[in-house]
């Protein structure tokens, strides 16, 4: 972590993260962490390096491998009182817990007719494109975001690392957090008092007239970075980061489609039955009379994730690519 | 570990008071599984129905070992566990009539009851389920220092579900306050235990998670009652989690759905003659505790609170179909 | 079974499935059944009624309740040179398989190069209607048709209950079957020489010209009921039944919409990344100059299903709501 | 049913050509993980990448059981398993290279190895996931009267998942033809067992389920040999499924990630003094059954190996990008 000028700071993804988790535990000691490696092993992607030494082994709390186990044991602790924060190493192994997270913390408040919230946080590594193959490179999150009774976030800047975790532990019902790991090592600012944000809206990160990019995560810095290079050619891009996926605030993007007529989204899901059709279909019941031209949608190629590095950036959605789409979409009728 | 083979049946007598109090206990659940099949065929009540005949003697001993602060987990198969925790009979009657007044709004039905002024955390209809969740809230207990038991109650099917593994290594790992108590009634669903278990002592099989686990007559509400007390007592002592495993039968079919093509007309009537209620008459009236008398204000005293549960259900109303996407998040924020 | 006039015969669609296994487990001895209850019980839903009788144990195989663990042997023994079929009770219950289905089973394919495929064929029981409450009530076939590498089927006839178990059993890759559990007391005609059917293609059920309604599974006959109830005010919906939910058969509903002009989609998935969407975000990309106004969904509302019958119903997409729709959609703009 | 205990260490000679033949192959294995160590700093190899430096004794003494019918399930750390079992070096190496001549064509990289002319079934990344297909490998064959036996590595790590439980429990139900070999390395990631398992000893665990369980020196490959073929036999003669405990260590990291906190260097110097080819080559030189020349030539023989190994990756083709896509579903119907 480096310290710029004026009340702004440097930091990593990672260390926003760590941040937000240190700061949660010492202003509320009913928050713990807990997951496989957090402790003495220090994170598998050492976001909770250090905090085993800091809080003890009681609130920094190993586990089993035991997906289900323990994540059910969060939502039990948030049942009785506490404020879990649940690391699934990854969203691929969320497979193995999505009984609890499906079955148990999604439903316990409207079965019990409004009597037992779960206020647990699950956090997720999510994404694809540094070569661990198919059963490590699922992005899972628009897919959870179909269930009714979670909320499901995708922080991409530094500060909504830091801040949306806050959020989250203050949310009274199950939340997850999915934290793409491309993201880990980049740099951002955040301000010296920064605090919690908002879960409840999406952001303009980028204003333009001709067209909506819109997307989440890792992939908001491949928008960001093609509607600079579209800028070039005098396309002014707006882009949207969804932020949280689930309930969506399809206001914002609604909003901004009626601004530039056009929109597309950028999204590592695969593309049948992606969130970015979710988008799409709230773009044709809600603007469709704005539309200049279809929506288009980016999404990773339908395929498990291979190995080989030229076919995962195949299969992914590229800086590239979206400028290609766009020229197309903003050219074909402009 | 090996485990603490058959807690022995208490032959000692009973206090009167307390003897009078396990039976009505057992016949509040008889009375009310009777009348719930009944409204089920009159189609008052809807949905899957699992009741509990038969099995009374494992609620009613092993909630005799908690304390008002503990917890409560449940299956779907748990009107008589949150009757006598203390749970109205009038709102659970009125949840299975889908009313608002429902311990549960009418959201659960038979399968999810729920009530927080006991701690009931459900009805759970997802076998196995309940396991991790009661991990968690003895986890919850023990990082807040409170001495607290969590009461998770479970079939012989269960046992065979990757969570109960993982549950029962969490709370021996961390010794939580967790007891377990498997409901072995010999069938999951028409799947006898010898289908499903390669190793079918589960006490020994819990035991082999390194916590102490202990096999009981089910029939025999002082066995069980002996058994949950010690079982506490180890908890509230620190000794970490405990497993009953408490040896019952179903005396009727899983569910309203099922044909019964699994057993035999004549096992079920073998258990029949270990009723735990009739048994359990009869050792008092053996020692000249009960009277015909007592037995009859017992029966009378229930049937009453069971005709006024009904009538409670059928005077409910019915949530306004506008606050149907309510409940999905929290209305409010958290303290 | 009742058998009527000349080649046709009548049956529930329970029989249809039983028949089906029945027949797969004569021609082919690599076929059998395996699931909780599908033995000494007769089947939860009574579809294997009669057959531990007929075939023994063995071939009709009961399992503990261990979801994650007979799947997955389900999948190893497809990869032994066998044609399973799990029976997983309800798609509730396949969230405890959920790392099998998607972490193996889609998968073995692609990691191994092509060499292993799993030819195993999982059904499941799904829907609600019922009254059976939140843990017992979803509808996530349109949430698997997410996942590259397997098949997803959604039979709503008494032919296809019949069929598609067939054409899917000999199918080289994984592939499941969604069975609607308020069809299987449904009865229907049935071809005496009905044989396998394709898996491949959507069907137009009923031919129209004002709007198309896309649906698939027990929606389909509420679209039915609410076309013949349209008719009468007359407007003429066209009916595509999807069958196969992944891969989709875009190019027949699209082809109806070219026609129509309008597009309903009517599914019970809750809306938010529904498989309505995807069909929305298909119809926006291969019919948006074809169409006069914006595709509709109909989903279920985006709550855990309520046990009460007045609100279950309130929640579920039913006939009166879709004549209502499709009033105002061809009304509107006519 | 309580677990054979460490099957004992045989001090009996070794035939020479076997002892050399066992030694061979643990070299091998060694040489090859360095030589990827040495290909992934140099960024040739990229992703997950598991090292077995230290554990060849278990995948080497255990194969030696198994005949060229049987199946072979593994994990991520897989590449002495594969190799050993007759998948050429090279198509393992093009594999982390990311070559279509890999033997998984490039898709899967380290962590999915596969090979089906060698009944090879992965290379799984899921912790515990490779047990249910074991199970249904071995399910298959006890339909089809085949005797085979199905081999199924997996960690301790693995023991703690509800997967492991299911399958254990479904393959003693069953009495199915499974080998169970728990790599009981003390570790998962940096997680001890004694943090993982409230009772470390998971041959004890494993027989709960009513299975024959052992206990064995995994850094002796004699002992570990010895007690495979025990237990493939037991298998073979029908006796249903049979577990493994290899006691063992690894010497280098989790993967290339790892800054091993977790543990000492003291600790794994100590374990490192048990290496499993420095031991065997010092019993075998003691017996007098090796020569320096023999070890000269061993080693000579695997650099070969490992140099056309590299060449073989090196020189390997990329799958053409349009065919993406391939290998979502299958190009064939199925006979
Ligand atoms: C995970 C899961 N699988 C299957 C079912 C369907 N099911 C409901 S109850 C039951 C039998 C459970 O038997 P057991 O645990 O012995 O409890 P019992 O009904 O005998 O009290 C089954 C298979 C379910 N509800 N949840
Ligand atoms: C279900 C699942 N959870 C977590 C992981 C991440 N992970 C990969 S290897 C590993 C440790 C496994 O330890 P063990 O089973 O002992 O095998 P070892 O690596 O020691 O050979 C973990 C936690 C995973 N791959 N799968
Ligand atoms: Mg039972
Ligand atoms: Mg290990």
């Amino acid at each position: 972590m480096t310290t710029t000028a004026g009340t702004m700071r440097k930091l990593t993804y990672r260390e926003a993260v760590r941040e937000a988790i240190r700061e949660a535990m010492h202003k509320d000691e009913r928050v713990f962490l807990m997951g496989e490696d957090v402790g003495r092993y220090g994170g598998c992607f050492a976001v909770s390096k250090g905090l085993l030494e800091e809080f003890g082994p009681e609130r920094i709390r190993d586990t089993p491998l035991a997906e289900s186990g323990f994540t059910g044991a969060g939502i039990g602790a948030a049942l009785g009182g506490m404020r879990p924060i649940v690391e699934i190493m990854t969203g691929n192994f969320s497979l193995l817990a999505a009984d609890q997270i499906i079955n148990t913390a999604a439903v316990l408040l409207h079965m019990s007719g409004g009597q037992f919230n779960v206020p647990v946080v699950i956090r997720l590594a999510t994404g694809g494109g540094r070569q661990v193959a198919a059963q490590h490179s699922r992005s899972l999150e628009g897919w959870f975001a179909h269930i009714p009774g979670i909320k499901v976030l995708a922080p991409a800047t530094v500060n909504d690392a830091r801040g949306m975790l806050w959020t989250a532990l203050e949310d009274p019902d199950p939340v997850l957090i999915f934290e793409n790991s491309n993201l880990y090592n980049m740099e951002g600012p955040l301000a010296v008092e920064a605090g919690a944000v908002d879960i409840d809206r999406a952001r303009v990160r980028r204003d333009g007239r001709d067209i909506t990019i819109i997307s989440y995560g890792a992939s908001l810095f491949k928008a960001l970075e093609a509607a600079e290079i579209l800028a070039k050619d005098g396309i002014e891009v707006e882009v949207v980061d969804l932020r949280t996926l689930r309930p969506l605030d399809e206001a914002t993007f609604l909003a901004s489609v009626a601004r530039t007529h056009r929109a597309l989204v950028v999204d590592e899901g695969w593309r049948s039955g992606s969130l970015a059709a979710e988008i799409s279909a709230r773009i044709m019941e809600g603007a469709f009379y704005d539309l200049d031209a279809p929506v288009a949608r980016l999404c990773t190629a339908e395929v498990p994730l291979p190995y080989a590095k030229h076919l995962e950036e195949a299969a992914l959605p590229q800086v590239a690519g979206i400028v290609a789409l766009v020229k197309k979409m903003v050219g074909g009728h402009g | 570990m090996t485990p603490r083979k058959s807690a022995k049946t208490t032959a000692a007598p009973v206090e009167r008071e307390h003897g009078l109090h396990l039976l009505r206990s057992m016949v509040r659940i008889r009375r009310f599984e009777d009348k719930c099949a009944e409204l089920y065929t009159a189609t008052k009540i809807r949905g899957f129905l699992h009741l509990y005949d038969g099995e009374e003697a494992v609620a009613v001993g092993v909630l005799e070992a908690l304390t008002a602060d503990d917890a409560v987990v449940a299956t779907y198969r748990e009107h008589g566990h949150a009757l006598v925790r203390g749970v109205a009979a009038g709102a659970i009657l009125a949840e299975m009539y889908g009313r608002q007044e429902g311990c549960s709004r009418g959201r659960g039905g038979s399968m999810h009851l729920f009530d927080a002024r006991t701690r009931f955390y459900g009805g759970n209809a997802i076998v196995g389920g309940g396991l991790p969740l009661a991990v968690g809230l003895a986890l919850a207990d023990t990082m807040q220092q409170k001495r607290r038991v969590t009461c998770c109650f479970f079939g012989d099917g269960a046992v065979a579900e990757g969570e109960f593994h993982e549950s029962l290594n969490l709370a021996a790992l961390w010794r939580l306050p967790v007891l377990f108590v498997c409901e072995n009634n010999l069938y999951a669903m028409g799947t006898a235990l010898r289908y499903a278990q390669a190793a079918t002592d589960l006490a020994a099989r819990a035991a082999s998670y390194g916590m102490a686990a202990a096999a009981v007559d089910g029939m025999d509400v002082l066995a069980v009652e002996a058994a949950a007390h010690q079982a506490a007592a180890a908890i509230r002592a620190g000794e970490g989690p405990q497993f009953l495993e408490c040896r019952t039968y179903r005396f009727r079919a899983h569910s309203m759905y099922d044909a019964e093509l699994y057993r035999t007309r004549a096992e079920v009537e073998q258990w029949k003659q270990r009723c735990p209620i009739a048994s359990f008459t009869e050792r008092l009236r053996g020692a000249g505790l009960v009277s015909d008398g007592d037995l009859e204000a017992i029966e009378a005293e229930v049937a009453r609170e069971i005709n006024e549960a009904v009538a409670f259900a059928e005077a409910g109303s019915l949530e306004p179909v506008e606050d149907l996407t309510r409940f999905v998040y929290s209305e409010r924020r958290l303290p």
